[in-house]
């Protein structure tokens, strides 16, 4: 068998951008490398992974057949070993099959996206590095193993976000993303830790895990189960850890639709499916991870109503569609979730991709109401969008209609009425501001200055059709027996499948009733206000809001503000004025005493004398009084 | 004969006390008195007040040994003498006074000059 | 008398020091012969690593009596612990020769082998009158080094860490002798080394505490532990590249060193009693120390707080009397060497050509420099402790470590993760990455033989955080036998 | 084998006739200081031999009194007294081979002054030999007189003259003491000679007990005195400060060796039931003695007097080794006297070094004076610096290894707190002795330029007892056969034997 295969697909990327992280120090001291070599490098690369993935899910249809390769002894200590190990289930390969599809053609579209850029090369590194990393988490067959890929996509969007390190904010928002991301991972690795003693005493990966789980207390259930979910709050940018996201934008718009949006934030989602073993038995923190999730869906689709910045408003909805897919993981549907997370690859990241495209094409101007009458200077990227709005609002049959109708079919289901209203609302806010979105940037007329648009070659719209087709089809792969489909995402993830939860068909229908209303009713509003939108003046919004709740403000004001005054305070007064003040104090009054000593050295030899006799006639009294 | 012997004890101890009392006088000479002179002489007389004590032994325990140790003792109180007497001429040059409070360049002030 | 390899190993440096000390050879000749000697030394220590076998008692032994009166020996010997010290000092040293290279006087290069002496020393040194002569002996040409080379209020900062280290193994010098009477007093005749010192059976309780305490200042003076580090920021702020180097990646670690060679076996009850206080201690200093790094201008003193910081965190490994907290903290102890080591001898540089060392004035290094800027995201995110970079495994192994000691030390010491990104990614961002206007022309990028002498460090840092496990197999027996022969703890 | 009394007297003897054969040899015209000086080390080198011949010939360990029926024991030969011979004479010649240049320098130096030092050195070695109290006391008034004529030999100089005023008003008033001392203890025992007293003492009546202790006491004022123990320091300061560099050296080096010699001889021998009296005084002196030195010591600003401040301190540290005789009597005593060594080659090498460098026009006085000198004169500077580290008792000087000795004696005989509180001495003493070399290495140049280029003996000696300070430190019998530390620390066991061969 040729498990060692596995390694490969996360060892191809991984060399490749080691090769080209070289290729481009090389380039950039002695001599330029054309970019055609670091784009055939970094874009072959995660096709290739696709194409082993292939083989290893050829290989999985029908059996449920795990393939595990163990590289070498990571660490051993004390007989206890660790291995470096790869593990391929259906979840798993699933993951892979459409983290390389979709990161492959984003590649494809970087390469026509950033080719004027002179650290062409070192994005592909990044590239490459990034994609190693998702697919060691992904792949990872213990937790620890795939904590370092988790860390590694962490300080790969670092990089990617604060690209353009010139300027200063974008360092700043890599760095509010990298620490959000480390409160993450603190909870991560406390819950690891604790696995480890209460679990790992045969074994630290997931089959031993999931074996011993039965034997741990269940306190200290509900605390991994926790911490675990910090660690996915932190990576999937959910309420309260979400601020880094918007920020994250600052980066070029292919990482954004890679990083921000297609892979990296899925993690958590993958992270809590990959344990379910664990969150099985522990549902009602699973039902505090949906709430979570239903909190953040419809709070960043609150705020996406009235946000300008194009990428803004396509990052919070990808943080709404993230609670979505909590929702469902929490409920126990993970393989709802799963199936979410895929479609939303699609048509996220095509709309990140149109997004970028029209920035391109309008030099680089990201607020939506600058833009407008896109429709007929750049079609082709108007239909792509066009799809993936519908996609997102969820209309049938394009994909997120039935991803999304699977997830509040399972809010309803669960009998967990609050989320699924929030749902429907959030359902009604998407299309909305989609379409508001929409509207604004292709049908509005107030883009008056005729500049001659940026030309858009190959590289960047033959992507964006490919990701047409999945948005458009993407999820009749999941279309539920009902309307005559089977299910097949459900089949071929069945473990991953709550089990328990049966609704009656005509409620089934109902609910879809319901979402498809919702949609047209967010569409309606949106074409109401501004389809033929058209002012003179860019509006200023404020308020709540507009300003995001103040979110950032209270971070800042009350956790920030308050470290540093903490950090002031130690460093430059407890540290100077106390603690060295006691040492320094000490050898200063050491002088002192000398100074005071000093005085009885007055060169009188009276006094001297006189001193001499003061002794002797201690020590003799002294004396005397011994012998008594 | 037992008188005798309390006899010659309590004069010995007679001496004794009077030896310490010009000890003490002299000790107190040279705290309490500036001219360098006068210093010079409680200390010769702190000596002779040894002397004494040492004769006086010497006649108490009927032995010629203190006698000795009082001679040399003087023999060496002269060799002092000489040091002194020379030392005090060179003071009187350079400060043209006897008063020993002034010769106290060497105080911790103004210390640091050769 | 025969001199077996360690004792080579020890007094090579210090002969070519005296020798050219002697010798009428310019700067240039004695830095090239300096530079020979380190590669001689390192060949001689890798043979020792070869030859090594995977046991954790002393290995290498050499006992040669010294002062027969009083039963001072000339005693040397290693195990996995030293082992590895000894590997990193190896490494260390040609490569920050080959960053030393230009512009050092003739004193440096001396004072440098010198120090080296006196580190190697105190590595080996079975005995404990030994260990003290080469502990202070070290002493001397750091305090030169630092004196003559350093920068800024050098000559405070020089004494005030002279006096202040003295201070420490001053006490630390009373306890000796007291174990050496003790002894006496004990079995009749004089003997200082450590394997009759250990059996010591006549010291009270109190006493124990005492001298304890004697040993324990001193150590945590050398690390330093919490209130014991107001040298630090001075010192490593005003000292010269390769005296700050040498402190902070290999002295800082002989503190550490010192406590498990000596204060473990000498007093292993008292040891075992006191862990949880230093545990925390350990914590505390790493929380405490983070904190304080955040605010820092000085880019040199906010790496003298995280390495404090680093080392606090490792104290809390050795004493968490666990096989795992003891394994991470010798791996922190190598990784976190490399880093701060690195990363100390990358800002020397920037010092060095830009004669900055403010942070807000920096800025934009990463256009003009990018090899530079490579390395040093390589060094950061190791003290980052992030994963793939050998400070993850350490850091991992720490917690785990904590936590097997006590649930609440491991859940708090994993903060660890959030304190240095913290003020790492702060600093990266506002020295290196930024472009805040600052005229920074004058920086060079790396040549040759930087590059030559950063690769090992950069190298290892990933090849440890890759395959941790080559690294670890020499020193794990010792670890075993600390737990199960000395503090006799069965069942971790 | 036996060895005529007369050669056991001859280093003795030499001195003497040394000392007297140059004041006759001073009334010559022709006599230059270089002469007065060549035959003065002719003489002690003579001494040297002679000493050394006695320590070597005969049994390892010998004690004899010489002409027994002639000084009637007043004066023993042993290899107490010929160790201490042996520092001493060396003393005697480094002091004149490192001054040699500075008394070529300054005007006043007569040949009288040769004739002077060897009467003082003649004095010392009678006082290390001396076996009865008033032979003790001439031997010491000898040395003190002919010290007190040395310290006020430029008489130009006004610090010299108050110095040589104040030793000698002070100094003879200690020296009552000692002679109020030995009354009481002739009182008590009717006898002055050493061995004797103690054998008198031990089956004396008990009404004559408190007479013996109050004299031991007495006597023993005296020797704090001359020491410069605590409450009779004050004058020290003065004195080593008002002394021509030279002097201040043979006697800061060689004259406190010269008391320990006698006092350990005394105490030793005699004063066994004195000394549990003494012990609890003792403590409380050493720990003012200790205190008032460092704190007196930390503020100097002159080189001179940090010198002469820290030497109180060592006084300090050989008087805990002083106390715990009362428990170790051998170790503690070797200690002593191996510290003796220590410190003598420290301080003659530290004074020596500094009266070298000032004996050039400029003189260099405070530790400013000396920024920088690590330029100018790196090889001085260099010995400069290991006299300090061996001062502040670094490792790998000997000064260490003789710490080491005391406290560790300390500890033994259960003085742990006394071993503290030298330890925080110690720790003090690193400031000051440190902040010389910090000043000549880590600054750049003064303006005093003008230093003797290293010719002549004395930097050849000076660097002679830099090595032996080092090799003092690290010596091991087993490096090369060549005496190390071992060898010192058999020496001062043997001589500490040879005190009990009569008792």
């Amino acid at each position: 068998m040729s498990n060692f295969l596995l390694a490969w697909i996360v060892l191809i990327p991984l060399l490749s951008s080691a090769a080209l992280g070289l290729m481009y120090l090389f380039s950039i001291k002695i001599v330029k490398i054309p970019n055609i070599v670091f784009t055939l490098i970094g874009v072959s690369a995660p096709f290739a992974s696709f194409w082993i993935a292939t083989t290893f899910f050829l290989q999985m249809i029908g059996n449920s057949e795990i393939f595990l390769y163990k590289a070498y002894r990571w660490l051993g200590v004390d007989g206890y070993d660790i291995d470096m190990g790869f593990m391929a289930d259906k979840l798993s390969i699933f993951m892979v099959l459409f983290i390389t599809f979709v990161g492959g053609l984003i590649h494809l579209y970087a390469s026509g996206y950033m080719k004027n850029d002179d650290g062409y090369g070192k994005f592909f590194f990044y590239f490459n590095l990034f994609i190693a990393s998702m697919l060691l988490l992904v792949l990872a067959d213990s937790p620890i193993i795939m904590f370092i890929g988790w860390e590694g996509v962490g300080v790969c969007s670092y990089f990617l976000i604060s690209y353009y390190y010139e300027d200063e904010k974008n360092v700043q928002a890599g760095n509010k993303a990298f620490i959000a991301n480390r409160v993450g991972d603190l909870g991560f690795i406390i819950a690891m830790i604790t696995m480890f003693y209460y679990a790992g005493a045969n074994g630290f990966d997931y089959i031993n895990l999931e074996a011993s789980m039965a034997s741990v207390p269940p306190d200290v259930l509900t605390f991994i189960g926790l911490a675990l979910f910090v660690g996915a709050i932190g990576k999937s940018a959910q309420i309260p850890l979400f601020v880094w996201l918007p920020d994250a934008m600052a980066g070029p718009t292919p990482v954004s639709a890679l990083i921000h949006a297609a892979t990296m934030v899925t993690a958590g989602v993958y992270m809590v499916a990959r344990f379910h073993f664990l969150y099985d038995l522990i549902p009602d923190v699973g039902l505090i991870i949906a709430y979570v999730g239903a909190f953040s869906a419809l709070f960043a689709a609150v705020i996406a109503t009235k946000q300008t910045d194009i990428k803004k408003i396509l990052a919070y909805s990808t943080m709404s569609q993230l609670g979505y897919m909590f929702i469902a993981v929490g409920l126990g549907g993970y393989s709802v979730g799963i199936f979410h997370v895929f479609t939303h690859a699609f048509f996220k990241a095509l709309l990140f991709m149109g997004a970028g495209a029209v920035i391109v094409a309008l030099h680089h101007e990201q607020n939506i109401f600058k833009m407008g009458g896109m429709k007929n200077k750049t079609p082709l990227v108007y239909f792509t969008m066009l799809i993936a709005t519908l996609a997102i609002a969820g209309i049938p049959p394009f994909a997120g209609f039935f991803s999304k109708d699977e997830i509040l079919l399972t809010a309803f289901g669960s009998g967990e009425y609050l989320i699924w209203i929030m749902g429907v609302v959030t359902a009604v806010l998407t299309a909305y501001y989609m379409f508001r979105l929409l509207f604004v940037v292709f049908h509005g007329s107030n883009y008056k200055e005729e500049r001659k648009l940026h030309a858009l070659n190959k590289s960047i719209t033959m992507p964006l059709v490919i990701l047409a087709m999945g948005s458009m089809f993407a999820g009749l792969i999941g279309v539920p027996e009902l309307l005559g489909g089977h299910n097949l995402i459900g089949i071929w993830l069945s473990d991953w499948r709550n089990s328990s939860l049966h609704v009656a068909h005509d409620t089934e229908f109902i609910l879809m009733a319901v979402n498809i209303l919702a949609a047209i009713v967010g569409i309606s509003i949106a074409y109401k206000k501004f389809f033929k939108y058209d002012m003179k003046i860019v509006p200023q919004y404020e308020g709540m809001i507009w300003n995001k709740f103040y979110i950032d403000e209270i971070y800042d004001r009350f956790i920030v503000q308050k470290i540093k005054k903490i950090s002031i305070f130690i460093s430059y007064k407890v540290d100077v004025n106390i603690i060295d003040m006691v040492v320094m104090g000490l050898s200063r009054s050491f002088i002192r005493g000398g100074h005071f000593i000093s005085k009885l050295q007055n060169a009188n030899t009276r006094f001297y004398a006189f001193t001499m006799l003061i002794g002797i006639s201690v020590i003799s009294t002294y004396l005397i009084m011994v012998m008594r | 004969m037992q008188e005798k012997e309390a006899l010659m004890a309590d004069s010995l101890l007679s001496y004794i006390a009077l030896a310490m009392i010009l000890f003490s006088i002299g000790f107190l000479g040279v705290i309490a008195r500036k001219n360098i002179f006068i210093v010079y002489m409680s200390i010769e007389l702190m000596l002779n007040a040894i002397n004494l004590i040492f004769i006086a032994l010497g006649r108490y325990y009927e032995s010629m040994q203190p006698q000795v140790i009082a001679l040399i003792i003087i023999a060496i109180a002269a060799a002092e003498a000489a040091v002194f007497l020379s030392l005090i001429v060179v003071l009187y040059r350079k400060k043209k006074s006897l008063n020993s409070d002034v010769f106290n360049v060497l105080n911790q002030k103004d210390a640091a000059h050769e | 008398m025969d001199f077996g390899i360690l004792s080579v190993i020890i007094f090579l440096p210090m002969f070519v020091a005296l020798l050219m000390l002697i010798l009428p050879i310019g700067a240039k000749g004695t830095r090239n012969i300096a530079f020979l000697t380190s590669i001689i030394i390192f060949i001689l220590v890798s043979l020792v690593y070869y030859n090594f076998e995977l046991s954790g008692y002393m290995q290498f032994r050499e006992h040669h009596t010294w002062i027969t009166t009083y039963g001072i020996y000339y005693s040397l010997g290693i195990d996995g612990f030293s082992l590895i010290i000894l590997m990193l000092i190896a490494t260390l040293i040609p490569s920050a020769y080959l960053w030393l290279w230009d512009g050092r006087t003739k004193g440096y290069w001396i004072s440098m082998m010198l120090i080296q002496t006196g580190i190697t020393g105190t590595l080996f040194a079975q005995d404990l009158i030994l260990f003290y002569f080469f502990w202070e002996a070290m002493l001397l040409p750091v305090f030169m080094i630092i004196g003559m080379f350093g920068t800024g209020n050098r000559v405070f900062s020089t004494i005030k860490i002279t006096v202040y280290t003295i201070m420490g193994s001053l006490l630390m010098l009373i306890s000796i002798l007291y174990l050496g009477v003790a002894f006496f007093n004990n079995y009749g005749f004089w003997s200082f080394a450590l394997n009759d010192i250990v059996q010591i059976t006549n010291l009270t309780r109190t006493e124990e505490i005492w001298l304890f305490a004697g040993f324990m200042i001193a150590f945590a003076i050398k690390i330093p532990l919490f209130p014991f580090h107001t040298w630090l920021l001075e010192t490593y702020s005003n000292s010269p590249t390769g005296g700050v180097f040498l402190l902070s990646s290999i002295m800082a670690k002989l503190g550490v060193y010192g406590i498990v060679r000596f204060v473990m076996p000498i007093f292993p009850e008292l040891y075992k009693e006191f862990a949880p206080f230093f545990v925390w201690i350990g914590i505390f200093g790493l929380i405490y120390f983070g904190i304080a790094a955040l605010m820092q201008i000085n880019i040199k003193k906010m790496f003298a707080y995280s390495s404090a910081s680093h080392l606090g965190f490792i104290v809390t490994g050795i004493f968490s009397l666990n096989v795992y907290g003891m394994t991470g903290a010798a791996f922190l102890i190598i990784a976190h060497a490399m880093a701060t080591g690195g990363l100390f001898l990358l800002v020397g540089k920037m010092e060095y050509s830009l004669g900055i060392k403010a942070i807000p004035a920096l800025g934009g290094i990463a256009k003009k420099a990018p090899i530079f800027t490579v390395f040093f995201a390589i060094m950061l995110l190791c003290i980052v402790g992030l994963p793939g970079t050998s400070g993850f495994v350490s850091e991992f192994l720490i917690i785990l470590g904590a936590f097997g000691f006590s649930p609440s030390a491991g859940i708090v010491s994993a903060f660890t993760v959030l304190v240095a990104a913290s003020f790492m990614f702060w600093m990266f961002q506002k020295a290196i990455l930024s472009d805040s206007g600052n005229d920074v022309s004058q920086m060079k990028d790396l040549n040759f033989k930087e590059i030559v002498g950063m690769l090992p460090l950069a190298f290892l840092i990933i090849a440890m955080g890759i395959y941790p496990d080559w690294f670890f197999y020499k020193i794990e027996p010792t670890i075993q036998h600390y737990l199960i022969d000395i503090l006799e703890i069965r069942n971790y | 084998m036996m060895t005529p009394d007369f050669i056991y007297l001859l280093p003795l003897f030499f001195v003497g006739i040394g000392a007297i054969s140059l004041m006759i040899l001073s009334t010559f015209k022709t006599m230059t200081i270089r002469k007065g000086a060549i035959a003065t080390l002719l003489f002690l080198v003579l001494a040297f031999l002679s000493n050394g011949y006695n320590l070597n010939s005969g049994d390892v360990v010998y004690s004899v009194y010489p002409f027994v029926d002639i000084f009637n024991k007043m004066i023993v030969v042993d290899t107490f007294s010929g160790y201490f011979s042996t520092i001493l004479i060396l003393g005697g010649i480094l002091t004149i081979l490192i001054g040699l240049h500075y008394f070529e320098r300054h005007k006043q130096f007569t040949v009288e002054f040769f004739s002077l030092f060897l009467f003082s050195v003649f004095g010392m070695m009678l006082l290390v030999h001396a076996n009865e109290l008033i032979s003790a006391f001439i031997a010491l008034e000898i040395a003190s007189i002919s010290l007190y004529v040395m310290i006020g030999f430029q008489k130009v100089i006004d610090k010299r003259i108050e110095a040589s005023y104040r030793y000698l008003v002070l100094g003879s008033l200690a020296g009552v003491f000692f002679l109020l001392g030995t009354s009481f203890i002739y009182a008590a025992t009717q006898t002055t000679t050493i061995g004797t007293i103690g054998n008198m003492a031990l089956n004396t009546v008990d009404s004559n007990a408190p007479l013996l202790i109050i004299g031991g006491t007495m006597i023993l004022i005296t020797f704090l005195f001359k020491i410069a123990a605590f409450p009779f320091q004050s004058w020290a300061l003065d004195v080593y400060d008002g002394a021509p560099l030279p002097v201040t050296a043979f006697m800061a080096a060689t004259f406190k060796a010269a008391i320990f010699g006698f006092l350990l001889r005394l105490v030793v021998v005699d004063f066994d039931l004195i000394r549990d009296f003494w012990d609890e005084v003792l403590v409380y002196v050493i720990i003012f003695t200790l205190a008032y030195g460092s704190f007196l010591a930390i503020i100097q600003k002159s080189l001179k007097r940090m010198l002469v401040a820290s030497s109180i301190v060592h006084t300090g540290y050989l008087l805990i080794a002083l106390v715990s005789i009362g428990v170790i009597g051998e170790s503690a005593a070797s200690s002593i006297i191996f510290y003796l060594v220590a410190y003598f080659l420290s301080a003659i090498g530290a004074f020596g070094l500094i009266a070298y460098i000032s004996s050039e026009g400029q003189l260099r006085i405070t530790y400013d004076d000396f920024r920088g000198f690590a330029k100018i004169r790196p090889y001085m500077a260099a010995m400069l610096s290991v006299f300090m580290l061996s001062l502040a008792g670094i490792p790998s000087t000997i000064g260490f290894i003789g710490k080491f000795y005391i406290f560790t004696g300390a500890i033994e005989s259960g003085y742990a707190i006394l071993a503290i509180v030298g330890i925080i001495a110690t720790f003090i003493s690193v400031y000051y002795y440190f902040k010389l070399i910090a000043v000549m290495y880590f600054y750049r140049s003064s303006e005093l330029i003008d230093v003797p280029p290293l010719k002549g003996i004395a930097p050849i000696v000076i660097s002679v007892i830099a090595l032996t300070i080092v090799w003092g430190g690290v010596g091991n019998t087993l490096v090369a056969y060549f005496p190390g530390v071992d060898f010192l620390i058999d020496m001062a066991n043997l001589s500490y034997e040879s005190l009990f061969i009569w008792q």
